[in-house]
């Protein structure tokens, strides 16, 4: 099971939990089964079908490349961090 | 940039008539003034190049008479001139910090005073070294005027329209002179004075007190600020520190400045007191030291 | 060929750069140097007021004038509605980019594009933008970060509401966005502080400053289809953006990069393209639009000015404990400060257990804000390395030790979360702490002095400081971290029957990059980096390749160029098998030849083997588009030794070194040059650089005379150090070094100030005028 | 259409006519009339030093000369600094010390060293950073700039 660290602005789902474990093979995935966990982190997390503009996903310290289709490892580190571009 | 006509006369009447057009402008080192032109800041329907007019280039300088500055003299002639440098170091400090090479290559001295800015390096030097411009009206007569009267506010002049400056005129050192300028900038160069200050002073034979002082302003008043009475304040004195603040405190009751983004008021009226003292004590050992 | 101490032929060389000859003889074509027949010239007229609405626009005396050719306002242009597109570098909305090259309805700025005229002559085009008549409502206008925020400010975008990672605030604000990061117990991490530090910092507003401003020229042709030349740090973000705001097919528009006189992450929004574009489509002829010094800084960059709280905390032993951060970036008139850096940066160098940090998002009636050199870092940088700096001045620790003990290494978790792979920042410290300028003597070593006072004997300016041979100097030291990012990039290489190689990439080449990737395709394939002849392609020559930005160019199109070389040894070894009757797995490719592994009288060098292609079955061209991951961050430590004229508050820099994890040097003297470069962009956004706005909302100083970049006069020499940690993630070890060394400048500086004269300086700009202030005011106390 | 007038003038060793507006400045007519587009427009008011020229022996900012006032007047250009026999020692040196970047301002400092080295052929570090304040330069930091003209001068450039 992934770990997935819930973003702070998202702790009102989580009743101020800082991380939680979820099932997927990739990000989306992820993400539906945190939303069975926590309602309404999906709409907050990727609205529309794709992630939320501005947020990349990191997984295991790589920034992601495929947005929802990145894909997640049994024993992932999954974070929702703003996306960096640079001068 | 708007359009306008160009010529360039080579005689001081053509000149004059020319200048005595509607919207006609001077054009020497044109630092300035095409600069003003192209960012609107300045109108001009005739621009003309004074640069061909032989007797504004003269520059002489005579024991006797003193030096003669032609109105259209570049920067560069001027800090390489080995008389002045040695007679009028005052001038060659404001003179070579007026830009950088570029800018030296082509200002005037004259430009830079009839440009009129009250932050212009070269005129409190010129007012200290008690110049005076010598003009050519439009009536073909010639006026002579001290720098400190020669400017009427930020960007004008007593010059009417087609009257010329001919030459500025400064007068021989005395024995045991010397004379300074500086400026405050936050850079090193490239930038346009904070606040300048310049000063020229003559010591008795002996060297031990002060017989005369003049005390010049820039970038603190609508026009560049002659102070007599921080001047007059050292006449007589040993120049001993406690004169020295004297001096400085009256030119900084004198100083009436803006806040703008070069610097608030308060920020250049303190910098006149501490380049009041700075400017007065490399004049005392140029004076000193001959 | 020499095989160097480390393995290498190639890199870790010096060679002349492939574009040198060109750019030493005035032979490169920039943007603005674009001549064609016919050529129509454009300008852009501007607001006059920072914050209206656009009530009305009569062209037709502009039109009248003689020499007009054309007129375009947003009008002309179509609405792309309120959509957010992925481009390049991350998301941008249209609406928003669309009103910045031309005002749709409202003016959020002093300075926003209104309307465009093209005409025969620039002279032409400027006087008829005179006669263009608009009217405005002038609404009340807000420049300051902190003003904007307050309930009562006037709002720039009446239906904003702050985005908060969706969680809905309800209200209207000028505040766009709001990010947070929680790591730890704040509360319980100071309890166990034995020393805490809080200050509150400003800073200012300023400028990438690149010499040579913006320019475009298009050519829009019966067919509907256009080219676009221009000074882009990316040829694909131009094409994508001008497609969105034209809204037509990107295959259709082709971008082509011309040399690009700097750009530092100011030019990759587009503000003259799709105008040309529009004005060439209207008058059938090629239009150029450049912008003047005074365009460029009142319409395009600037970074944004901030306000930064920080407390820190750490326990008697000097172990930080607890550090907390608020910051608000003013993003311009549209939303997209580098907040999300800026705030994931300030205590990235630090191993800190509990972390609190708030971001904020804040619109303003500034010019929209673009990238700058690790946007958003150095802000952040000031404040929490001018606090560390107190931190150890109170716990009586070295500051380079304190950093060594807290420094954050392989493994460290950073307060937004990820945990730090293989990274050099403790090495940099070490480095720093043994290299002479930190062992000299503190108050300015015998060398310095020397190096001072020739300084001011040399100009009669400084004469100043002549007058005043001792004044008080200190030492200041600060470190900085920038993450750098991957991104897309393809290349192409062909290989030439004379055994050279045609490189085709498609990143613009701002700082010599075109030779850094070559010479990292030549390393790979075994030939001389002069055998590569590198050029950038246009967006129809060369695959798809994101911004020049990022500290990205080097390592991600590097790392194409290596894969393309791969694909040309496959194929050349198959060849070689060929020639020879024998198996691809019976050739061995090494050191740039070939060997049959059966038969040792076999042998074929690169060279002898391209003379063979066209007979063999013709030309070798080698491909590969990447979008690797592996990147790795940059650290750097910067030391400096100042002089303050405590008469004046004038600062100056009496001697500078930027100790940098650089991974692996491609090109020693290019990464020395980034280096030296980012230290001094940073000393001048810390001494004089700023936009001065006047009560009427505009920019006092818009040009090279007021806005004060630091000329040669007002320098040292920099001293960059070299610390090579190679980035595990890259085939040649390649980190980033573009952007890190603008962090650390500031931050060094203020704690060189500090050192000097006991005053802590908590704005930027560290003017003369601040600092004098500061001094007076201590004095009276 | 504005009228023009008829200049005489010698660009890089040779003759050269062409018709210009009093308003247009001598880079105008340099980039435009010319197509000598090495000298580059960085401020169009004397604060960069990119569009640098030698006019008669003086550096000066071509952006702060009327064409026709070259009427007579020998003018020299980035384009003019190299020979058939090859590039000018300066330039060289600055291909040898990376004192290149983005190259925008490169000419423009190559043509203001060239004015310096013939004034004074050995001059010092500070004389270099004093007569180079006019160029501004945002990539390099200026310190290979500075050590590709003393290496110059040390070669006799």
């Amino acid at each position: 099971m992934a770990l997935v660290w819930i973003p702070p602005l998202l702790r009102d789902l989580t009743g101020g939990k800082e991380t939680a474990t979820a099932t997927g093979q990739n990000v989306d995935q992820v993400i539906v089964a945190l939303e069975q966990q926590f309602p309404g982190m999906r709409v907050r997390l990727s609205p529309d079908g794709v992630l939320r503009p501005g947020i990349a996903v990191v997984v295991d310290g790589q920034v992601g490349r495929f947005g929802l289709l990145e894909s997640v490892g049994p024993d992932s580190e999954v974070h929702f961090l703003p996306a960096i571009g640079g001068g | 940039m708007k359009e306008f006509d160009y010529a360039a006369p080579v005689n001081l009447t053509d000149a004059a008539v020319l200048l005595a057009q509607y919207g006609a402008r001077a054009l020497a080192g044109g630092t300035d003034i095409i600069v003003q032109i192209r960012e609107n800041r300045r109108d001009a329907g005739l621009v003309v190049d004074l640069k061909n007019v032989a007797e504004l280039n003269v520059l002489s300088f005579d024991a006797k008479k003193g030096l003669i500055l032609g109105a259209a003299v570049p920067c560069y002639r001027v800090a390489e001139h080995p008389e002045i440098r040695k007679h009028y170091p005052g001038l060659v400090d404001a003179i070579s910090i007026i830009g950088g090479v570029q800018i030296q290559s082509r200002a005037s001295v004259g430009g830079n005073l009839c440009n009129a800015s009250p932050a212009a390096d070269s005129i409190p030097a010129l007012i200290a070294l008690v110049a005076s411009a010598v003009i050519a009206t439009a009536s073909g007569k010639r006026e002579t005027v001290p720098v400190e009267n020669f400017c009427t506010g930020p960007g004008r002049s007593i010059l009417g329209p087609g009257a010329v400056l001919v030459h500025l005129h400064l007068p021989p050192p005395a024995p045991n002179s010397g004379s300074a300028y500086l400026r405050f900038i936050p850079r090193n160069e490239m930038d346009i004075a904070v606040v300048g200050v310049g000063v020229a002073l003559t010591l008795n034979d002996k060297r031990t007190a002060c017989v005369s002082a003049r005390i010049a302003l820039g970038a603190v008043a609508p026009t560049p600020l002659f102070v007599p009475e921080a001047g007059a304040a050292l006449a007589g004195s040993p120049l001993a520190d406690a004169d020295i603040e004297r001096a400085a405190a009256l030119a900084q009751a004198a100083a009436k400045p803006i806040s703008d983004m070069r610097g608030s008021a308060d920020y250049r009226k303190h910098l006149v007191g501490v380049l009041v003292k700075r400017a007065l004590r490399i004049a005392i050992e140029r004076a000193k030291g001959g | 060929m020499t095989t160097l101490a480390n393995g290498f032929k190639v890199i870790g060389t010096r060679p002349i750069r492939h574009d040198g000859v060109d750019k030493v003889t005035g032979r490169a074509i920039y943007g603005a140097d674009m001549q064609m027949a016919g050529l129509l010239h454009g300008r852009i007229l501007r607001s006059p007021i920072p914050h209206g609405i656009i009530k009305s626009i009569d062209v037709s005396k502009a039109l009248a004038l003689p020499g007009v050719e054309a007129i375009v306002t947003s009008a002309e242009l179509t609405d792309p509605g309120n959509r957010i597109a992925e481009l390049g570098e991350g998301a941008v909305n249209l609406k928003d980019l669309s009103s910045n090259c031309l005002a749709r309805g409202k003016v959020h700025y002093k300075g926003q594009a209104v309307a465009a005229v093209a005409a025969v002559s620039p002279n032409i085009a400027e006087e008829a933008l005179k006669l263009i008549v608009v009217d405005y409502q002038t609404l009340p206008h807000v420049t300051d970060v902190r003003a904007a925020m307050r309930d009562d400010a006037p709002l720039l975008h009446d239906d904003q509401v702050t985005e908060s990672l969706g969680q809905p605030t309800g209200k209207h604000s000028n505040i766009a966005k709001h990010i947070q990061f929680k790591k730890g117990d704040i509360d319980e991490g100071f309890k166990q502080a034995a020393v805490v530090v809080e200050r509150e910092f400003h800073t200012a507003t300023v400028h990438q400053g690149y010499i040579e401003p913006h320019n475009a020229t298009a050519l829009w042709n019966a067919d509907g289809t256009v080219t676009i030349w221009c000074s882009t740090q990316g040829a694909f973000s131009v094409r994508a953006q001008v497609a969105e705001l034209l809204a037509m097919p990107v295959s259709r528009i082709k971008v082509v990069p011309t040399e690009i006189g700097g750009g530092f992450g100011g030019k990759i929004r587009v503000y003259l393209e799709p105008v040309a574009a529009a004005l060439s489509k209207k008058t059938g002829k090629p239009v150029k639009i450049t912008m003047n010094r005074a365009d460029v800084f009142e319409a395009t960059g600037p970074t944004p000015g901030s306000y930064i709280k920080v407390k820190m905390g750490a326990d008697k032993d000097g172990k930080l404990v607890a550090a907390q951060a608020y910051l608000a970036y003013e993003a311009g008139a549209f939303p997209g400060s580098p907040i999300g850096p800026g705030a994931m940066c300030i205590f990235a160098c630090y191993d800190i257990p509990n972390v609190h940090i708030d971001g904020y998002d804040v619109v303003v009636n500034k010019p929209a804000t673009s990238a700058y050199r690790a946007p958003g870092a150095t802000n952040a940088a000031f404040a929490s390395e001018t606090i560390v700096d107190e931190l150890c001045e109170k716990l009586k620790i070295d500051p380079l030790d304190f950093r060594i003990k807290n420094g954050a290494r392989e493994g460290t978790r950073r307060a937004d979360g990820p945990i730090f792979p293989l990274v050099g920042l403790v090495e940099t410290l070490e480095v720093a702490k043994r290299h002479s300028h930190f062992l000299s003597e503190r108050q300015g070593d015998k060398e310095t002095r020397r190096q001072g006072d020739e300084k001011m004997g040399s100009s009669p300016c400084l004469l100043v400081s002549l007058s005043h041979p001792l004044l008080p100097r200190g030492r200041g030291v600060a470190s900085g971290f920038w993450f750098n990012c991957g991104l897309k990039s393809s290349a192409s290489a062909s290989v030439n029957s004379d055994g050279t190689v045609s490189l085709v990439e498609g990143s613009t080449d701002i700082g010599g990059s075109r030779t850094g990737i070559a010479m990292q395709l030549a390393e790979a394939l075994g030939i001389r980096a002069d055998e590569v002849r590198p050029v950038v392609g246009d967006t129809d020559a060369v695959g798809y390749c994101d911004v020049t930005g990022g500290s990205r160019v080097t390592f991600a199109t590097g790392w194409a160029a290596y894969e393309a070389a791969q694909d040309i040894k496959r194929q050349m070894i198959t060849r070689a098998a060929f020639i020879w009757s024998v198996t691809s797995e019976e050739v061995a490719y090494e050191n740039g030849s070939l060997r049959c592994l059966v038969d040792d009288t076999k042998r074929l060098t690169f060279k002898e083997l391209a003379e063979k292609l066209h007979a063999t079955g013709g030309t070798i061209v080698g491909r590969a588009s990447v979008d690797p991951q592996g990147v790795g961050g940059a650290f750097a430590t910067h030391i400096v030794d100042v002089e303050v004229d405590s008469d004046t508050g004038k600062v100056t820099i009496l001697r500078y070194t930027a100790v940098q994890d650089v991974g692996k040097a491609i090109h020693p003297s290019y990464v020395e040059g980034q280096i030296q470069g980012g230290a001094v962009q940073g000393i001048g956004w810390a001494l004089n650089e700023e936009y001065f706005y006047n009560d009427q909302g505009t920019m006092a100083n818009a040009s090279f005379l007021d806005y004060r970049m630091p000329t040669s006069l007002d320098l040292p020499m920099i001293e960059a150090v070299l610390v090579e940690v190679a980035n595990p993630g890259h085939p040649y070890g390649v980190r980033g070094v573009g952007e890190v060394p603008i962090v650390p400048p500031p931050a060094a500086i203020a704690n060189a100030i500090y050192n000097a004269i006991g005053i802590r300086m908590e704005e930027l700009p560290m003017s003369p005028g601040r600092v004098m202030a500061k001094l007076l005011a201590k004095k009276r106390a | 259409m504005p009228k023009k007038i008829h200049v005489e003038t010698t660009i890089n060793g040779k003759p050269m006519e062409f018709l210009c507006e009093p308003r247009q400045s001598l880079l105008e007519v340099l980039r435009d009339e010319a197509r000598l587009t090495g000298s580059k427009e960085g401020c169009n008011n004397g604060n960069c030093g990119a569009c640098n020229v030698i006019l008669d022996g003086r550096l000066v900012n071509s952006c702060l000369v009327l064409g026709p006032e070259v009427q007579g007047k020998t003018v020299t250009t980035i384009e003019g600094i190299a020979s058939a026999q090859g590039l000018h020692p300066l330039q060289q040196k600055f291909l040898e010390h990376a004192a290149l970047q983005c190259g925008i301002c490169t000419p423009g400092f190559i043509v203001a060293a060239k004015a310096l080295l013939e004034k004074n052929p050995k001059p010092s570090e500070e004389q270099v950073r004093h007569w180079l304040a006019g160029n501004l330069c945002r990539c390099t930091g200026y310190d290979k700039i500075i050590r590709a003209v003393l290496d110059a001068a040390s070669v006799g450039a």
